[in-house]
């Protein structure tokens, strides 16, 4: 009995879940992954990026609702002029920008930003001592920034003072980059997170802590850091007048997310962000009303149902689902270097024995799209009606295919190993590759690994198969190819170390063009040919689900999403009635 | 008794040799490669290269041990390869959402085991003794995971009456985020626990000094509580304190799945990005604070028993 | 003649407690389970597909059907053959490594005590969970690497049992005895000493069983596991993500599985604490 | 007219296991009158104890239950009591000594608390005033410096004082009746001795009744007005004490008095209780003067003999550890510098009370404990440091038979294995076969049957398990056996038939012992010279018969009266 009635009082104790507060406006959001810290030029994956956007920004930004994804000045005035050659970009700075007030500047106060600044974030980009993720994104392109590296690379100190030709300051907000070559996806460069502004004066002050104490000039400032627990931020109040965009695309008018074209933004006050990596928790949360939104990832089949509807207990509180396709392609790559797979009528053969449609079905409630090539819907290079032949499901083909490259039946072949990371969902699709690889004889078996533990096996090109998805960098069809272009085989990003030397050639005629039909129409090229040869067993472009609370306003899915959240909104008339459904 | 400390403290230091011998061979032969994830999935070769340098993972082996050696006793083990932070910071911030969420559930499922064994051990034999030993067993039968998912369902999602998951710093803020992890770790020790306890109760049931209490004319409640508690608690000290540098350590599964951010968490993180530094230091932290609990359980014993004299 | 060993008389009470009786049966029925599994005579087939996929509880299939339309009451039948196979690889791994280090330590004392309780002092200090994750990766995970590194960490707990027992047993008459008749060391440790420890050995071994079965599961939840076959520890871990499906079925079948042996074990553990140990004898 | 305090009236007490329903006492009856001592007597399982727990109401329920009888205490049924009645009668009305005062007091208690308890419970004191009593009554049981030892745990008092201490806490309440449940058994003899006296002169001073229960006659005949004799659950005489100690009607009475040795007489060989009846209890006639007295020394004198052994200034000590890293700091000299030598065929007895270093002295002979100086001369080898090699060789010439003879068996083993694991070792006889043939010859002649060779040593009593150990010994014909205590831990009646047995068995084999014993009698009855052993040193030895009559030490003149006459109470009652 008493341990009945002392199990009741822990009960009751602690019965008191906390309750909301409906007079802030207040944004709560989820990250699914925990987030190393503020540091822009370290940030490499869209959940840091979310957390760094919010504080700090890039010289431009991607519109928030007009697709496909166009650029629009944000710290730059305007976008820049570009000389002839495409090699020497002007830039000018908006004026009136000042960095949050901080006290790693003189006063205390935030100062306006200059064009040093500019330049001196993109040199600790290519800092050696500093080893940013980001430094393959400018690597070998800004005039004389590599010798630069080199030179520092074995010495105690980078010299920040030291001239480089390719960066260059006009006046205080005038700014002048030279490249080494045309690089025509320079633009999107400086709208990622990684060349992000930051202040000379927050890095030397804070030292190595500058990462948990952000100084930027962006629309909220962080208030509490807790890694494994929350991120809180408020609304910057010396943030430049920033207004709401009056246009969107097609439809987005009647959407309603357009209601506050003119708004000063940011729109709400204060975002907390909860770090939960069970998607268990994420969901329950959500659904408890404790998040206004959340991407689901393994969680979507609990709100849809087989026709794609959200349930209709969710429909009831008003909340909302949003799906998209990602800019995305997963695929199952071969290591070129195996002697087995140097033979084309093999992996044709295990391209055909794998049969997508039903793996869409099983994992991905047949949302997916099944990917024919390299390029992902939505990005230049991309043609609908293109199908590969094998990418279908046909043994038969297959087993012929086999027959005819020396193993009928599988006799002969090795047992195949495909490394993969050690989530469920990895390791079930495995599974079910090896069910399908099975039909035609041949034994595939799953290798489960830590990020670190496969991408060293990659890297140093001990695998036989893996399998991998590869997100957009940058909404350019370069950032996909690339992934089976020779030079960058292992430890670069062409696991496969796939090396065709047609393709390879074109590569190199592409990638200098600027975005024109002459450029898609050589991307789809390159793609088509490269998808007949089978570098990698294509799997799919897959779509991405987020649900919103009914109170949420202006959300649109984005890829690039790292600046999305000062446009957001709560209706707190809303979320105080719906409360009570909750 | 002084010597003794002494002696022991210094038994700490073959130990932390040791530790850092294991943990220095262990993870130099996992597959993991730091450099991978300090650099993200567009590394250049030449950055990789330049990484291992700066890391010191060019070293020899042995140059490399005697850093770990180093840091094991200057207790500076710099910051963490993943997250970036300073690993005293992050050992500092995670100790206390652990902390929270065992030392409440540890003292209540300590003192209800404890409570059931003397119920249990009274009523020892009969009907009642079976049943709550079996409630108690078959509680502990139960995986980790069906309490999680299930309770987690139920308990915070359905009927709301705790928070799903987070954790907030202070008093009693904490305490709607370590309530439903806590009854599941109660749960789950109060099998282990009452056992224990139930067979060292009646250990000591069966001596002759109980029948001399009996003799005296004491009750069967007294002689219970008084004598064999008292005797019982002496093996019971040792096996509550040795358990406390695991609570110190978190609870890794609870503490995932409820979002507490404690050192739990923190060790599998590091576990799952290869992040040696953390690794390194949790293995060194633990080792420390094992030593010096069991070490307090010797000197509480000495308390609990007047035969025992620490030399 | 009737002769009454200890073992004897310690099984003849054994066997008058219906729980330990019953979950003697239990343990009995999942290694002839997990035997017929591991000789292809049942469960062979767990991964044919029978039907379609996710299917619900019927009375063709008992537990439905996973993601891929497989028999989930074959795939708890592997998962069987899987956790015995872990319960006993640990225990072949753990035992005679814990014996004979706790063996050596407590008989002969001195220098070789002292390294051997700086090893296990060493080991035991370090998390398990530490250990365990990095043996796994080291050897490349798989079910070897489940036995190896639940072995190596469960070895820590004998040892020191099995030293404090020796330790108690070498000043016992019957062993000065031992040496006055001639008996060297072997003879008393091995021929004297260890068959009466052997009753920890027992009722360790069948805690530990439970604690390896445990541990499995766990370390495939982390995806450390069993690669390549249905472990219940993959099951519970695929549940996570099908329970949003409404797929309870899979997490409850190899819950359920892994309760009952669990709870077998643990009460047949104190059963055999109950009746093996000297001490508690008569009560 | 008085009623007697307690009357015990047909009782029987029954015990429910699972291997069926033993009987432990029946129908028993018997009184204790008011301010009277009765012994009740009897060999393990008689089914003593179990009157006396019936008694106290401390009987293990369920297992144990009572058909019939009464316990009438004060004309009151104590059987029809409850609990509650029961315990406001123990400790109070009627209190209890036990058996083994190390472990019967509670270890984490002061020793003044302890006593306190009962106080405060039934006679409803304060904790100062029980404390106060508690000391008060301390220091009547005797125990030095009565306010500091109460301060005292169980630990930090010697054997001889804890039993002082549970007597203290038996009287506490100034009981009607005190049960001592063999008191004194597990206790030096000289300790023995001073707690017999103690108990007499309390008995007399509080005018309690007394019910004293023992194996020894011999201890009873000091303190008791009328004995009771039981015998497999039954009495078997009941009667005054003198009349017990001059005319037993029982044999099995007769055979309990004539088995213990004593100082006066030197049989060749003791008298057993089955020299008196068989085992169904027949009384066998006997002619008293052809066994008794036989002077044995004289005929081992004739035999002349060379020197087996020789021992000089021998040294075997233990460190004592300190310091932060456990180096040894100091000795402690369990063997101080002893010396001499034994004949071969003789009997070398050495007496001392525990701790006096006898048992190390024994080891270090035979080197299962390595000696720190001296020299060991065993048959004219120096084997003071002879190799493991050659000392496995000696172990065949040299062996030692243990006190206890529950803990020198290997539990685990059957008793042919156990005789014929010394044959294996030493490759002694071609095989298996043979092996056990010796073992079976040897097991008829210390007196077992062949037949329980395939037992395990629990399946026997504590005298059968001394004689596999003799057994044991014997088994690779040695020349030298060392009896460490080898009797000390069995009841009266088996000891004789140990004595007896080991007497023949060195007749027979003409062995050389060492005797090692707490209890002169038993020494100066087997051995043919003594050697008193106090702190680590032999403070006297000569002929046996010598030290008997003359003894030159203090100390020995003191072990020397300890001993139980084994007479009606003469001398105590003129003491008090």
């Amino acid at each position: 009995m008493k341990f009945l009635s002392i199990l009741l009082c822990a009960l009751i104790f602690s019965g008191c879940s906390k309750e909301r507060n409906f007079d802030e406006r207040e944004l709560h959001l989820i990250s699914l992954e925990k987030f190393a810290g503020f540091d822009p030029i370290q940030v490499s994956d869209r959940y840091s990026g979310n957390e760094t956007g919010k504080v700090y920004e890039g010289l431009f930004e991607f519109h928030p609702f007009k697709r496909p994804y166009i650029l629009v000045p944000n710290l730059a005035e305007s976008l820049p002029t570009v000389s002839a050659d495409g090699l020497v970009y002007t830039f000018k700075l908006k004026k009136g920008v000042v960095f949050h007030d901080s006290p790693c500047f003189k006063d205390g106060k935030g100062r306006e930003l200059r064009a040093d600044d500019v330049l001196y974030s993109i040199r600790r980009l290519a800092d050696p001592k500093l080893q940013a993720k980001g430094w393959w994104l400018i690597d070998d392109k800004i005039s004389g920034l590599n010798e630069w590296r080199t030179k520092y690379a074995s010495l105690d100190h980078s010299n920040y003072e030291e001239a480089i030709d390719g960066l260059k300051k006009i006046d205080e907000l005038t700014v002048q980059i030279t490249l080494k070559k045309p690089f025509p996806q320079f633009l999107y460069a400086l709208a990622m997170p990684y060349t992000f502004i930051v202040p000379k004066e927050a890095v030397d002050h804070f030292g190595k802590e500058f990462l948990n104490h952000p100084v930027g000039t962006g629309p909220f400032i962080l208030e509490k850091f807790e890694q494994s627990n929350e991120i809180v931020y408020h609304k910057n109040p010396t943030f430049r007048e920033k207004f709401y965009p009056t246009e969107g695309a097609e439809g987005d008018d009647k959407l309603g997310l357009l209601a506050d074209a003119g708004k000063r933004l940011p729109l709400v006050d204060k975002i907390t962000v909860h770090i939960m990596p069970e998607s268990q928790t994420q969901w329950l949360s959500f659904q408890k009303g404790k998040a206004d939104l959340l991407e689901l990832k393994s969680m979507y089949e609990r709100a849809v149902d087989k026709s794609k509807e959200l349930h209709q207990e969710l429909k009831s509180k008003g909340i909302r689902l949003f799906m998209d396709p990602m800019l995305d392609v997963t695929f199952y790559a071969f290591n070129h270097e195996n002697p087995f797979f140097k033979n084309r009528k093999v992996r044709q053969a295990i391209s055909l024995a794998y049969n997508r449609a039903e793996n869409n079905k099983l994992f991905y409630n047949n949302s997916a799209l099944e990917a024919q090539g390299v390029i992902p819907p939505g990005l230049g290079g991309y043609r609908k009606e293109f199908k590969n032949p094998y990418t279908k499901f046909d043994i038969d083909q297959a087993k012929r295919l086999l027959r005819e490259a020396g193993y009928p039946d599988g006799k002969g072949f090795p047992e195949i190993t495909i490394e993969t990371r050690s989530e469920t969902s990895a390791r079930q699709s495995i599974e079910y590759f090896a069910k399908c690889m099975e039909k035609i004889g041949i034994v595939v078996k799953a290798g489960i690994n830590t990020w670190p533990e496969l991408v060293k096996k990659v890297s140093t090109k001990q695998h036989q198969m893996y399998t991998m998805a590869w997100g957009a960098d940058y909404p350019d069809a370069e950032n996909f190819l690339g992934l089976v272009y020779c030079p960058n085989q292992s430890p670069g990003s062409n696991g496969a170390n796939y090396c065709n030397p047609d393709f390879d050639a074109l590569f190199k005629q592409a990638t200098i063009l600027q975005d024109s039909p002459e450029r898609s129409a050589f991307y789809e090229k390159m793609n088509e040919m490269v998808s007949l040869d089978v570098p990698w067993v294509f799997g799919f472009h897959r779509t991405e689900f987020y649900v919103a609370q009914a109170w949420l306003k202006n959300f649109k899915q984005m890829e690039f999403n790292h600046t999305q959240f000062q446009y957001l909104g709560v209706d707190l008339e809303v979320k105080k009635e719906l409360s009570k459904k909750f | 008794m002084t010597k003794y400390i002494i002696r022991r403290l210094l038994y700490m230091i073959p130990v932390l040799m040791g530790v850092s011998l294991i943990i220095f061979i262990l993870f130099n032969l996992v597959a993991g490669d730091p450099s991978a994830v300090l650099l993200g999935k567009n590394a250049t070769a030449r950055q990789m290269l330049e990484m291992k340098e700066q890391l010191g993972l060019n070293k020899s082996h042995f140059a490399q041990y005697v850093d770990i050696l180093k840091s094991a006793f200057t207790f500076d083990f710099g910051r963490s390869w993943a997250t970036k932070q300073q690993i005293t910071y992050m050992i500092k911030q995670g100790a206390y959402p652990s902390l929270c969420l065992t030392i409440p559930a540890f003292i209540i499922s300590t003192i209800l085991s404890l409570i059931i064994a003397l119920v249990v051990a009274f009523y020892r034999g009969k009907g009642i003794d079976l049943f709550i030993r079996f409630v108690c067993i078959a509680g502990m039968s139960i995986s980790a995971l069906a309490y999680i998912l299930g309770f987690q369902y139920f308990f915070a999602f359905k009927l709301g009456w705790f928070e799903i998951s987070g954790f907030e710093y202070g008093f009693p803020n904490f305490v709607p985020y370590v309530a439903l992890p806590g009854i599941i770790w109660i749960l789950l020790s109060l099998g282990p626990d009452v056992r224990f306890f139930r067979t060292i109760i009646l250990d000591e049931v069966y001596q002759d000094y109980v029948r001399t209490a009996r003799a005296k004319g004491l009750s069967e409640m007294t002689i219970l509580l008084k004598h064999v508690l008292r005797n019982a608690m002496i093996p019971i000290i040792t096996y509550v304190v040795i358990q406390i540098p695991y609570l110190i350590l978190g609870a890794l599964l609870l503490e995932s799945f409820f979002g507490i951010p404690g050192l739990g968490g923190i060790t599998l993180n590091a576990l799952n990005s290869s992040d040696f530094p953390v690794i390194k230091a949790m293995a060194i932290l633990s080792s420390v604070i094992y030593i010096i609990f069991s070490l307090i359980s010797d000197i509480l014993y000495t308390v609990a028993d007047p035969r025992v004299k620490l030399k | 003649m009737k002769n009454h060993s200890l073992w004897r008389d310690a099984f003849g009470r054994l066997f008058q407690d219906k729980w330990a009786v019953a979950s003697f049966i239990i343990v009995i029925a999942y290694s002839l389970v997990a035997i017929l599994s591991a000789m292809g005579l049942i469960a062979y087939d767990w991964a044919r597909e029978v039907g379609g996929s996710n299917l619900p509880p019927s009375a063709e299939h008992y537990f439905g059907t996973d993601i891929f339309g497989r028999d989930v009451l074959s795939k708890v039948i592997r998962g069987t053959q899987i956790a015995m196979s872990v319960g006993l690889a640990t225990s072949l791994i753990a035992i005679p490594i814990g014996v004979i280090l706790g063996a050596f330590a407590g008989y002969f004392g001195g220098w070789v005590d002292d390294l051997i309780t700086w090893l296990y002092t060493t080991f035991s200090s370090i998390p398990n969970i530490m250990l365990l994750i990095s043996i796994t990766m080291i050897l490349g995970k798989g079910l070897f690497a489940v036995y190896v590194a639940l072995g190596a960490t469960s070895w820590v707990n004998l040892c020191r049992l099995i030293r404090g027992e020796v330790m108690k047993h070498k000043e016992r008459e019957y062993v000065q005895a031992a040496g006055a008749i001639g008996g060297g060391h072997f003879r008393k440790l091995f021929k004297h000493i260890l068959p009466n420890v052997t009753h920890i050995i027992i009722i360790n071994t069948s805690l530990q069983f439970q604690i390896a079965i445990k541990s499995e599961v766990i370390l495939s939840y982390l995806g450390l596991g069993v690669q390549g076959e249905p472990s219940w520890g993959t099951m519970i871990d695929d549940a996570k993500l099908e329970l949003s499906r409404g797929v309870w079925w899979q997490l409850a079948g190899a819950t359920l599985a892994m309760f009952v042996i669990v709870l077998a074990f643990n009460l047949l553990g104190d059963a055999l604490r109950d009746s093996l140990d000297p001490k508690l004898k008569g009560k | 007219m008085t009623s007697p305090l307690l009357s015990v009236k047909n009782l029987v007490v029954e015990f429910h296991t699972s291997e069926g329903i033993t009987r432990a006492v029946n129908n028993v009856s018997f009184d204790i009158p008011q301010g009277k001592t009765i012994g009740i007597v009897g060999e393990s399982g008689s089914g003593k104890s179990v009157t006396s727990l019936a008694v106290m109401g401390l009987l293990q329920k369920p297992a144990a239950r009572i058909p019939q009888g009464e316990i009438l205490f004060n004309n009151q049924d104590l059987l029809k009591f409850n609990d509650d009645q029961l315990r406001a009668v123990r400790g109070n009305q009627i209190s209890m000594i036990f058996q083994e005062p190390m472990t019967s007091l509670n270890p984490v208690f002061k020793v003044g608390d302890q006593i306190a308890e009962s106080l405060r419970i039934h006679k409803k004191m304060t904790s100062k005033q029980a404390w106060a009593r508690a000391v008060e009554l301390m220091n009547q049981v005797g125990i030095p410096k009565p306010a500091e030892s109460a301060h005292k745990y169980p630990h930090e008092l010697s054997g001889g004082q804890k039993q002082r201490v549970m007597i203290a806490m038996a009287i506490s309440c100034d009981p009607k009746l005190l049960i001592a449940d063999e008191p004194t058994t597990a206790l030096d003899v000289t300790i023995q001795k001073q707690v017999l006296d103690l108990l007499f002169k309390l008995q007399q001073e509080y005018k309690m009744s007394m019910m004293f229960i023992t194996h020894d006659l011999g201890v009873i005949g000091d303190i008791a007005d009328d004995v009771v004799v039981m015998y497999r659950s039954n009495v078997v005489e009941k009667n005054k004490a003198k009349e017990v100690f001059t005319t037993a009607s029982h044999p099995y009475t007769k055979g309990l008095l004539a088995c213990r040795p004593k100082l006066g007489a030197n049989p060749r060989r003791l008298l057993t209780v089955s020299d008196f009846m068989t085992e169904e209890g027949v009384e066998i006639p006997i002619d008293i003067a052809k066994i008794q007295v036989f002077d044995k020394q004289e005929e081992q004198d004739a035999k002349k003999s060379e020197i087996l052994l020789e021992v000089k200034n021998l040294v075997t000590q233990f460190p004592i550890k300190g310091g932060i890293f456990g180096k040894t700091v100091d000795h402690f000299k369990a063997v101080n510098d002893v010396s001499f030598t034994l004949k071969k065929g003789q009997t070398l007895g050495l007496v001392g009370e525990s701790g006096c270093g006898k048992t190390t002295l024994g080891r270090s002979i035979l080197r299962l404990i390595e000696p720190a100086s001296g020299q060991i001369i065993y048959n004219g080898q120096d084997i003071t440091n002879v190799r493991a090699e050659e000392l496995r060789l000696l172990r065949r010439k040299m062996q030692i038979i243990f006190q206890d003879p529950y803990s020198s068996l290997n539990p685990r083993m059957t008793v042919s294995e156990i005789l014929t694991e010394p044959l294996n070792i030493h490759n002694v006889g071609g095989s298996k076969n043979e092996r056990l043939d010796m073992a079976k010859a040897l097991v008829e002649k210390v007196g077992l049957k062949t037949q329980q060779m395939n037992r395990y040593p629990h399946e026997f009593s504590g005298g059968q398990r001394q004689r596999i150990c003799i057994a044991r010994a014997l088994m690779l014909r040695p020349e030298f056996v060392i009896c460490d205590e080898s009797v000390s831990a069995l009841d009266v009646s088996i000891q004789a038939q140990v004595l007896n047995l080991l007497l023949d068995l060195q007749q027979e084999f003409g062995l050389t012992y060492i005797f090692i014993s707490h209890d002169l009698s038993v020494v100066n009855f087997i051995a043919d010279e003594v050697g008193v052993m106090y702190a680590g040193k032999i403070i006297e030895m000569d002929k046996a018969s010598r030290i008997y009559k003359n003894p030159k030490e203090e100390y020995t003149r003191t072990l020397l009266k300890a001993i139980p006459k084994g007479d009606a109470k003469t001398e105590l009652a003129s003491l008090v």
